[in-house]
């Protein structure tokens, strides 16, 4: 009473201004463009596609164009239409790949539940935030090509996601293999009978360039 | 040189008096008005009277012309009702016509009176012998005068605010 | 025409007077009639000035003085004034002079 | 006095406290304060009738910020309105989405593990924690402190915002809850930030009651402002500190014993008169409960799993019904009411936003106070316009 | 380079004179402009509170020299339209941008305010704020994170340092062919009206690239 | 002292003086009058134009530390070319005259109030030679300039024709009427105990030094003290600084008067702000703080023009610090601390000063009971006055629920 | 708190006349609700107010909830006796009949005086034109009183007896109600790039195919 409060406020006022000086506490500011702060993992700020090989992006999207994140998006941001042939992904089996595939970024609302409804880990969250342009149509719309990043990049961004992605996937592919091999051996083993040996597996289609 | 300046001055602070007495934007008036007291705080000046000067443009400009803006935007009931609606002609007509004959008068008065020949440089006082004065041969009529304002505040602070019983019956 | 700064100021002082007296008589908004009067207050003013500066038998300061006094009335005169005025409005919802014949409430 | 003393029907308490002023006398000002104004917290809009500087009407325009929540969330599936739920009252996203996961756990009979019960619980306090600071803040900023207050209360708010977002990925628009658990997991390590930031927030409200609440401006110009009677708010449906401001100790954690809220002592402090001030200060208060319920939270949280088995993520179809949730949130009374016809997406979609049913009352609060007043009033009511428009 | 026969050199050196001096007082006066750059004092939504965070200790939008949110249109430099912007709402944004002094910038933060965002379905939602005002800056993301405002920021000094004070490319108050009065919708019974202001909103020509 | 210590001190004392003198000495005499004001006009209007923008720029680095951030400090080195940036900015910016507002006033609003809060560094004696005009009652001078200033604002707020603006035209004449009255009684003791309304009078009468080495400034008597936050809290309000920057309060009436000026016209409001407070300060300087007079005889040697700038400073970023800190007051809260609180006070310290005056001559231990009598006419009816203003606000305490 | 079907016993002791009756929730939430016709709902508001026994004192939560007309097939057993004295023959007769739509208002009430709730109130219009109303519950409870103005926005119900039924949420001279579920939103899609459902269509109208590129959707 009778100002004591003002000075107390004072008081404080000035501690904080002297303690600006020294005390980190009390100057928490990161100087953004030269300094900036620590994102975490966690972060999520628009999804990329993975590419298997940085040197052939479209050719090893892990993405398979089932449109499951199409539906799933609340914003309803994704636009895929599915290719009319198969390629071979990374690991040889001949898919349906997106044909276009297009995140429209000026409506996407980074929820991350394409991420987490996609069966195949195809489509990752970014870190990126630098993205302010004038330019809406030209940069802000996404198709595959701005959206494909290596998996170097997502091991980069999120290392113990992408580790656990990347551990569970070539889990996955082993299983399926061993179990093409042992498909392929009864088939074989069944085929040795009546006629000659066939080739025990399909060849291996050259990368696409 | 002097004479000439003031002149002008006097000519100035006299448009400004007159037009703000025909105006019909009661707040451009009062500003007008204002300006004709900072006129007249000038003619003080050159006439050497420092102290009296500054207190004319304490009092008028900084205390009754904020007092009037007051009264005008209380007064008031939307922007476009600051204009005071034209008065009558005869009205203004009688009045130009009394205030001509008060300035007949005076004017003959004037300039019919013999004065001083030459021109006599009155003193010049400063604030000490205005305060001096004031302290001792006029004490009694300051201390008449400082009543007087007292009173006056305090009268018109109770009229202006002895509103709650005027309420009701006020016509709607 | 003029050849005497008392006489200057003296024509001045009158012709401030007679338009505040004009304005006093001529307009119908008390606001106005008020600031009519204080230009004649005004006047009156300039004439204690003149007259101690350039007048026949100067005095130390009287003219001054009487100056002092006469602003000091002059703001009394017009807080008492504006507070009628504020007054009269409230209860006639007009600052017009002619609709506030009635002076009881 | 118990508030229940004077009934709901009474004039003071009952519906139609609105003094309608017939006998204007002085001149009226009509001013349209918003949708931009600095202190309308958004887009809100009153048109203010004053008398010189007091209030004596007061309209509260809305709709500027409705961007049709409930329309979007009846063609979006279940989980697809998850998100839409954090740019409601966009300051509380983790309150919001725990209530919506409550209603929708209610519709589907789903259970949730004790592990999210205590992470919810952990994200629901933090939440309050900074949004009854930058509640304070606002204030202040409407009191016409030149931002110091506020900007305090926004380093504090930093420091949870990054805890936030380490956990979930985004700093406001968290999205973290799911149907039955939550989505990820918290570190040892993150739960071990939590816990040095909430033993240091004590500190911080220390200083910052020692910067304003002491004031004699702030009490000036808060106490008095804006008295609010027990039986009105109760009839108007207001909630939160809001009601526990004007001396009725109502709070759906205890009531309602939702989550694992019964597990942890906390108190809950109730105002005696009801004024802008008794509406700041029990806010604080409250800021203070919560660092003891997270402190118990920090102590007792268990391992396991985080999410129902039974749940799942997409093709959520509930079984015909419908069901209300409510928790509360920071601002008061968060509530979602669904009614599932089987689909994927909810027949009905509603939201009962807290700070939309506080407005109620603003008029009343408001009139005969000034212009300033006002501002500071709409400030202690903490609205978001995301919720009030949706 | 070769130079051109219909010019002498004692010309060409004559104007670069002209030129330099005139790039010198351009350099000055976009200096000044985009080191100043004042915001309106307006959140709609989400966003505002992320530009609020911006102009915090934490990120201190005043190391720009911009955190003086002025809140009366008619002293700030750039409107952040910051959140959805709803149907109801869209006639006064017109109005404060139509109020602010030029030179004027206007920032879309955020996917609301740029196309509609994660709302645009919405009955009521304008499917973002370039159909009525000319956007300068786009900053997408839901909410931005506060550093992406300040790149935002950068990217419109950039920009601003880069115009012309003359000439076709010069802002728009510089010029006489535009009007600096944008036209404002009105309440329709169903929707705006009219819905887009056909002077502002383009369009692209080119369909969407795959 | 040594005489060649003496020199340079009056060397350095006499330079601004004895720049002028060669400036103008090859003038004819009657010219050199004239070109003496000139150069002291430009003098003032270069220096506190300076200062203006130093300000500017302080007051967003100060209120940047206070809250924990660095504030502006991009734009040139340390961020010194802000006000700069913002200069050219302001200035190249469009001027926006509303459709319906009255032109003239309009227009007039902002060069009035910079022209009256320029003619008040007039009679502020700066250094122990630098006073621009030597005027008997130079203090009287100074408040009946600094009276038109709320005029201006009010200009402004009425012609704008924007309700906003009126609202804060309403408030500024409201403050004015109130504070006008502290503000004037606040000076009056000093003029009592100095005998003059001259300005360097009033200096002359703090430079002596008690005890040998305490200044005599009046703030250092009880009454001038009291007198001193008096002045200090009234020149707040009159300069519409926070806590008390209602006509131009920013939460509830968007920018007040100020809410229609954009471009030069926003930048001569915002110089008149700035030169208003420095000229208060710059009185509260002469009249309590001993003018230009060093803190210690042995700190003479320092200019007294720095010793000046040293106390304006000083007060300015007191100015600074309190914006930071406090809310803001309200209309009628305003008012009643001007009325119940204030002028009693002032009032009261005008007869604590007669007291004062009149035990000028008590010594021994009637100088112990003059200054006991003196402090507690202050602090007796300070507590009292501050008690019936704050009634009715207390902390509280509060319960819990059941 | 007393089971609901207990208070519907008591409102029909109490008034007799009243339309009231207990509607199931089939989920699992199992918060079942009280039905209550247009003309009573009113003085059943104030005596669940005031009972003493209920005391709800606080009404949370309001909304309308649309429902449409639809067709409803009943599919009736009809048992035709064998003339010729066999077993009756059972036969399937569906009948198409068109259930008339209404508008529905439901209000959830707690007490906070005795800490317990909810009962869930609804009730509804005749149908969703021309006599879309039903009383206004705000002289009850004044927390109806926003609430209640966003359903007659969005929905399109008149409250009678609301002091102030005015449009809250659009602006006033807006002619539909939107939350209505035969709502046709306002085409403004001139520019499509991830067009959905429905979307497509409009977007296709909107802008045609640009020639020699690709459709836009």
């Amino acid at each position: 009473m009778l100002g004591t409060g003002l000075l107390q406020g004072l008081a404080v006022t000035a501690k904080n201004f002297a303690g600006s000086f020294h005390d980190p506490k009390r100057l928490t500011t990161v100087e953004y463009p030269e300094k900036k702060s620590v994102i975490p993992e966690a972060f999520r700020n628009f999804p990329f596609l993975v590419s298997e090989n940085a040197e052939d992006p479209m050719g090893t999207l892990r993405c398979v164009a089932c449109q499951i994140c199409e539906k799933e998006c609340p914003p309803q941001c994704i636009y895929i239409e599915k290719s009319k042939d198969k390629k071979p992904d990374a690991s040889g089996k001949m898919q349906i790949y997106p044909a276009v595939f297009r995140i429209d970024s000026s409506v996407c609302m980074n929820c991350q539940i394409c991420v987490e409804v996609c069966p195949f880990d195809a489509i990752k969250m970014d870190h990126v935030y630098e993205i302010a342009t004038s330019e809406r149509f030209e940069t802000l719309l996404l198709d595959r090509h701005d959206l494909a990043k290596p998996n170097s990049y997502f091991h980069q961004i999120r290392p113990l996601e992408a580790a656990e992605v990347d551990g569970r996937l070539t889990a996955e592919r082993k299983a399926a293999e061993e179990k093409a091999k042992a498909a392929a051996l009864a088939k074989a083993a069944l085929a040795a009978k009546p006629a000659a040996p066939a080739p025990a597996a399909p060849p291996k289609p050259p990368e696409q360039a | 040189m002097t004479t000439a300046l003031l002149i002008l001055i006097a000519l100035v602070t006299l448009c400004s008096a007159a037009t703000a007495m025909l105006l019909r934007n009661l707040i451009h008036s009062v500003l007008l008005l204002i300006g004709s007291w900072i006129g007249v705080s000038v003619f003080y000046l050159f006439a050497g009277a420092e102290f009296v000067a500054f207190a004319q443009v304490l009092v008028y400009v900084g205390a009754v012309s904020m007092v009037v803006l007051f009264a005008v935007l209380l007064t008031r009931r939307s922007r476009a009702d600051m204009a005071v609606s034209p008065d009558t002609q005869s009205r203004a007509v009688s009045a130009v016509l009394a205030a001509g004959a008060v300035l007949a008068v005076l004017l003959y008065a004037v300039l019919l009176t013999p004065l001083p020949s030459g021109i006599s440089q009155g003193p010049s006082a400063n604030v000490r012998q205005i305060g001096t004065e004031l302290m001792g041969t006029h004490a009694a009529a300051l201390l008449v005068i400082g009543m007087i304002l007292t009173v006056a505040t305090l009268g018109g602070v109770v009229i202006a605010s002895t509103d709650g019983a005027s309420k009701k019956e006020g016509p709607k | 025409m003029i050849h005497h700064p008392l006489e200057l100021c003296l024509v001045f002082s009158s012709l401030l007077f007679c338009i505040g007296l004009a304005g006093a008589l001529s307009r119908s908004n008390s606001i106005l009639v008020l600031l009519g009067i204080e230009l004649m207050l005004n006047a009156a003013n300039l004439n204690f000035v003149a007259f101690w500066r350039y007048g026949p038998s100067p005095a130390p300061a009287t003219g001054i003085v009487f100056v002092a006094f006469s602003v000091a009335v002059a703001a009394a005169e017009a807080a008492v004034g504006l507070a009628l005025v504020i007054s009269i409005y409230r209860r006639q919802r007009s600052i017009r002079l002619q609709e506030a014949v009635r002076l009881k409430g | 006095m118990s508030p229940f003393d004077a009934s709901p029907l009474s004039p003071s308490g009952g519906a139609h406290v609105r003094s309608v002023v017939d006998e204007f006398h002085g001149d009226l000002l009509e001013v349209s304060m918003g949708p931009h104004h600095p202190s309308t917290h958004g887009v809100f809009r009153m048109i203010v009738t004053l008398d010189g500087e007091r209030i004596v009407k007061l309209k509260p325009v809305l709709g500027y910020l409705h961007r049709n929540h409930e329309k979007i969330g009846e063609s979006t599936s279940y989980l697809g309105s998850m998100p839409y739920t954090d740019r409601l009252d966009y300051l509380n996203a983790m309150t919001n989405n725990w209530a919506y996961a409550l209603a929708v756990e209610r519709l589907g009979g789903l259970a949730v593990p004790e592990r999210a019960e205590y992470l919810r619980v952990i994200l629901a306090e933090l939440s309050r924690l900074q949004n009854h600071v930058c509640l304070a803040g606002f204030l202040l900023q409407d009191t016409g402190a030149s931002g110091t207050p506020l900007m305090y209360a926004f380093r504090e708010r930093e420091k949870i915002l990054e805890l936030f977002e380490s956990l979930s990925g985004s700093r406001m628009m968290c999205n973290f809850q799911r149907f039955g658990g939550c989505r990820t997991d918290a570190s040892s390590e993150w739960l071990g930030q939590v816990s040095s930031l909430v033993n240091g927030f004590g500190a911080f409200l220390d200083e910052f009651e020692e910067l304003i609440t002491g004031n004699e401006i702030l009490m000036a110009r808060t106490q008095g402002v804006g008295v609010m009677k027990g039986p009105a708010a109760v009839s108007a449906g207001i909630t939160g500190p809001m009601l526990r401001a004007c001396g009725v100790g109502y709070d759906i954690r205890k009531v309602d014993a939702y989550g694992i809220y019964p597990r942890f002592t906390f108190r809950v402090p109730i105002g005696s008169h009801g004024d802008t001030y008794d509406r700041y200060m029990i806010r604080i208060l409250e800021m203070r409960e919560s660092i003891g319920i997270l402190q118990q939270a920090l102590r007792d949280i268990p391992a396991g799993p985080i999410m129902d088995p039974k749940a799942k993520l997409r093709g959520f179809r509930p079984k015909p019904g419908e069901s209300y949730g409510r928790i509360e949130g920071p601002k008061g009374e968060i509530g979602f009411y669904l009614i599932s016809d089987g689909s994927a997406n909810p027949y009905r979609y509603r939201v009962r936003p807290p700070s939309f049913v506080n407005l109620t009352l603003l008029e009343d609060l408001c009139l005969g106070h000034t212009i300033a007043d006002s501002v500071v009033i709409l400030g202690s009511i903490d609205i978001v316009l995301g919720e009030v428009d949706r | 380079m070769n130079p051109m026969p219909t010019i002498t050199d004692e010309e060409r050196s004559e104007l670069r004179r002209h030129g330099i001096l005139l790039t010198s007082v351009e350099e000055l006066y976009n200096w000044g402009r985009s080191h100043s750059v004042w915001p309106l004092q307006f959140g709609l939504a989400c966003c505002a509170i992320e530009m609020i965070a911006a102009s915090m200790a934490r990120f201190d939008i005043a190391r720009f020299g911009s955190e003086v949110f002025r809140p009366s249109p008619r002293q700030a430099d750039l409107l952040i339209v910051s959140g959805t912007v709803t149907k109801k709402m869209a006639p006064q944004v017109v109005r404060l941008w139509n109020q602010m002094a030029e030179p004027k910038y206007c920032i879309a933060m955020g996917a609301c305010a740029i196309s509609g965002g994660p709302f645009k379905r919405g009955y009521n939602v304008l499917k973002g704020i370039d159909r009525f005002v000319p956007v300068d800056i786009y900053i997408p993301g839901c909410p931005p994170r506060p550093e992406a405002l300040l790149h935002g920021l950068m990217e419109l000094q950039k920009k601003i340092s880069g115009q012309s004070i003359s000439g076709p490319e010069a802002p728009r108050h510089l010029r006489h062919d535009t009007s600096c009065e944008y036209p404002v919708p009105e309440f329709g019974d169903h929707d705006l009206v009219p819905p887009k202001n056909p002077e502002v909103w383009k369009v692209p020509e080119s369909p969407p690239k795959d | 002292m040594n005489a060649a210590q003496d020199t340079g001190e009056t060397l350095l004392e006499r330079a601004p003086q004895a720049l002028r003198d060669l400036l103008t000495s090859h003038l004819p005499e009657p010219w050199r009058w004239f070109a003496n004001s000139l150069i002291a006009i430009v003098a003032i209007l270069a220096v506190f134009g300076l200062l203006f923008a130093a300000l500017t720029l302080a007051e967003r680095k100060i209120l940047g530390r206070v809250q924990n951030r660095p504030g502006p400090n991009r734009t040139g080195p340390f961020g010194l070319l802000q006000p700069i940036a913002d200069g050219i900015k302001m200035l190249s910016k469009e001027d926006i005259v509303p459709r319906d507002a009255d032109h003239l006033l309009h227009f007039l609003a902002p060069v009035t109030l910079l022209a009256s809060s320029i003619l008040a560094f007039a009679v502020i004696p700066y250094g122990r030679h630098l006073i621009p005009v030597e005027l008997d009652a130079a203090v009287l001078y100074f408040f009946c300039v600094g009276a038109t200033t709320e005029l201006a604002v009010f200009m402004a707020g009425w012609s704008s024709h924007n309700k906003y603006s009126l609202l804060a035209a309403m408030r500024a004449l409201a403050q004015l009427i109130s504070y006008e009255l502290p503000l004037l009684l606040s000076w009056l003791p000093v003029v009592m105990i100095s005998g003059t309304l001259s300005t360097t009078g009033i200096v002359a009468a703090q430079s002596a030094w008690r005890w040998g080495w305490m200044p005599t400034w009046h703030v250092f008597t009880p009454w001038g003290l009291a007198g001193f936050v008096i002045f200090m809290v009234a020149a707040l309000a009159e300069s519409n600084r926070s806590p008390f920057d209602l006509p131009e309060a920013e939460s509830e009436l968007i920018a007040g008067h100020l809410t229609e000026y954009s471009g030069c016209k926003y930048v001569f409001f915002f110089m008149a702000e700035y030169f208003g407070m420095t000229a208060l300060s710059g009185m509260a300087v002469t009249l309590f703080l001993g003018g230009w007079h060093a803190p210690l005889p042995s700190l003479e040697f320092i200019p007294s023009y720095v010793w000046f700038g040293a106390k304006l400073i000083t007060l300015l970023m007191g100015f600074i610090w309190i914006r930071a800190t406090f809310p803001r007051l309200r209309i009628d809260q305003l008012t009643r601390f001007a009325w119940k609180f204030l002028v009693p006070l002032a009032l009261v310290n005008l007869g604590t000063t007669a007291f004062w005056s009149l035990s000028f001559g008590w010594t021994g231990p009637l100088l112990a009971a003059r200054c006991t009598v003196a402090v507690i006419l202050v602090v007796v009816p300070f507590v009292l006055l501050g008690r019936r203003l704050s009634s009715g606000l207390t902390p509280r305490t509060y319960s819990y629920a059941p | 708190m007393e089971p609901l079907e207990q208070i519907c016993s008591r409102l029909l002791a109490r008034f007799p006349g009243a339309e009231v009756s207990v509607l199931p929730n089939p989920g699992p939430a199992a918060q079942h609700s009280l039905l209550v016709g247009r003309a009573s709902v009113r003085e059943i508001a104030e005596f669940l107010r005031d009972d003493p026994l209920l005391r709800l004192d606080y009404c949370s939560n309001a909304t309308g909830v649309d429902w449409p007309e639809k067709v409803i097939v009943d599919v009736t057993k009809v048992t035709t006796p064998d003339p010729a004295g066999g077993p009756p023959k059972v036969s399937e007769v569906k009948t198409e009949r068109l259930q008339p739509g209404y508008l529905e208002v439901v209000y959830h009430l707690y007490s906070m005086e005795l800490r317990h709730g909810p009962v869930v109130l609804r009730t509804r219009t005749v149908n969703r034109t021309d006599q879309a109303s039903v009383p206004s519950l705000t002289p009850v409870w004044r927390s109806a009183e926003f609430q209640e103005r966003e359903i007659f926005d969005l929905f399109g119900v008149v409250f009678e007896g609301h002091p102030d039924l005015r449009r809250i949420l659009m602006w006033d001279g807006f002619k539909d109600h939107p939350m209505r579920r035969d709502y046709v939103e306002p085409e403004d899609y001139e520019w499509e790039p991830t067009p959905h459902g429905d979307l497509v269509e409009k977007a296709k109208r909107a802008r045609p195919p640009v020639k020699g590129g690709e459709p836009v959707a």
